[in-house]
């Protein structure tokens, strides 16, 4: 179904601004942007005027020179999901969210806008050879730590074993 | 009842205009007509203190004088075969609905913990008169 | 063809108007125009004679006395990873679409079984006039 | 920044009408106001050369002259749960955003390869003035 241009389409031209200005369509001239961490109140009364530019309100922010109408909101760290603030909101940057401590961020692609914070696992009777760290995992190293015994994936304490539950790996390693 | 989502509607992306206004978790009927209402929740998980979940519902539900109980308007109902890792599941409802002037409009979830409120185009809800 | 779902158009939430009448399992569209159409079909399993699902589809279809066949206007479709026990899983669409006077609007399913026709508000058609 | 999605404006089902223009991957916006905007894209999986992918992400964005970065304006983030055989997901965005003439919306996906472009019918993007 295709839809006929009955007429030429009338491309609205917006007069081109001189450079570090913006076009104001309210206004019919150009202004200059207010800074970053504030939001256009009111537009310029002509080009040579400041604009009446008022600052982000709590809980937004514009990290650049613009001429909008209102400031963005900002994003909340997921508390419920083992996130923390690296840094709050202010009125010229966005929130950053991190992982608590004991957990690492597992990112949804890249860049790593979402993300989600996983437990570190915690290398129970064996040396670590990588901490865990805001980015990755720990890395275990893959043989026990002395007094600890292989039992499966697992290291156990050789004083938690007992004389009829003591193995063969557990009675070389804990006799 | 299930749990009633709060939002923000004036800072960033919400706006409220024409009268339609927004009060104790409800969007208010200013005027009677036919409305196209919609929202999406972004589900997410797994969160600390919650069990493991299975499901997640997203419900828009109409409250007025004229009658003592809530009428679910649209429900988004979405079983979960995620593994313990993270998981995000959107539902997004809308529709034309019939309402009166001072009815009110509310978002019910099945469990508030499993929202993501993080940011505003993830999660959102609105309405506008045909 | 797929299977069309048959609808309520006066009882409880449903309603017409505007001459955008429903026949024989169709909106039928009174006046030429562009509409928003959108609809929700929440499919839901296992069901007791089914194989079981591997994906659910739900099709806006559009049927027109200028052409012999169908037109499909809007399609959702989903493979399904759920496992035996109960599950849900709704689709919406809607978006603009440019009719002509007496264009028929219909709804098409890839298993009628599949479909939750329990609650008005878990399953829904519509279209309104831009 | 995440790939942008390219349309086709006028052929099929396809228009734009009332000055509301399409170019460079773009809808642009003649007049300020109040659009209802929305899109659909269906995603599909394994693709021959992808890494097997374990989430989608919808993005309807907005660009502006008068802010150099692009404004996310609606997000749908969906897992994966699929398993190697093929896979279908389409994820639904709409609500309704205060736009100025001149303003530019484009859709960004996570992973352009997992689009599926194949039928006008259900991969769609649109806006329309309240």
């Amino acid at each position: 179904l295709v839809q006929p241009l009955l007429r030429l389409r009338r491309h609205v031209t917006r007069r081109s601004c001189p450079a570090g200005t913006n076009w104001i369509e309210a206004a019919n001239h150009c202004c200059s942007p207010c800074p970053a961490g504030t939001f256009l109140f009111k537009p310029c009364t002509s080009p040579g005027n400041l604009s009446d530019c008022h600052p982000c309100p709590a809980g937004t922010f514009r990290t650049q020179p613009n001429t909008l109408s209102e400031c963005q909101a900002c994003y909340e760290c997921d508390r419920q999901a083992f996130q923390r603030e690296l840094s709050n909101c202010s009125a010229t940057s966005n929130v950053a969210c991190g992982c608590e401590p004991g957990h690492f961020r597992v990112c949804l692609g890249h860049p790593c806008s979402e993300f989600s914070c996983r437990k570190c696992q915690p290398c129970t009777g064996r040396l670590i050879q990588r901490p865990c760290s805001e980015e990755e995992d720990a890395l275990c190293d893959s043989s026990c730590k002395p007094d600890f015994y292989r039992e499966g994936d697992e290291c156990r304490p050789c004083h938690t074993s007992t004389p009829d539950t003591c193995g063969k790996e557990c009675q070389e390693v804990c006799s | 009842h299930l749990p009633i989502l709060q939002w923000e509607d004036k800072r960033g992306l919400a706006f409220t205009k024409n009268n339609l206004s927004y009060s104790s978790d409800a969007l208010v009927i200013p005027i009677s007509g036919d409305y196209y209402v919609y929202a999406q929740v972004t589900f997410r998980g797994p969160v600390e203190s919650g069990t493991k979940a299975s499901f997640v519902t997203e419900i828009i539900t109409k409250v007025t004088d004229s009658y003592p109980e809530p009428t679910q308007l649209l429900t988004g109902t979405k079983t979960l075969s995620e593994n313990s890792s993270g998981w995000f599941q959107p539902i997004y409802l809308g529709a034309v609905v019939s309402l009166e002037v001072g009815d009110k409009l509310m978002v019910n979830v099945s469990d508030i913990r499993l929202v993501d409120y993080t940011k505003e185009h993830k999660t959102f809800f609105g309405a506008f008169l045909l």
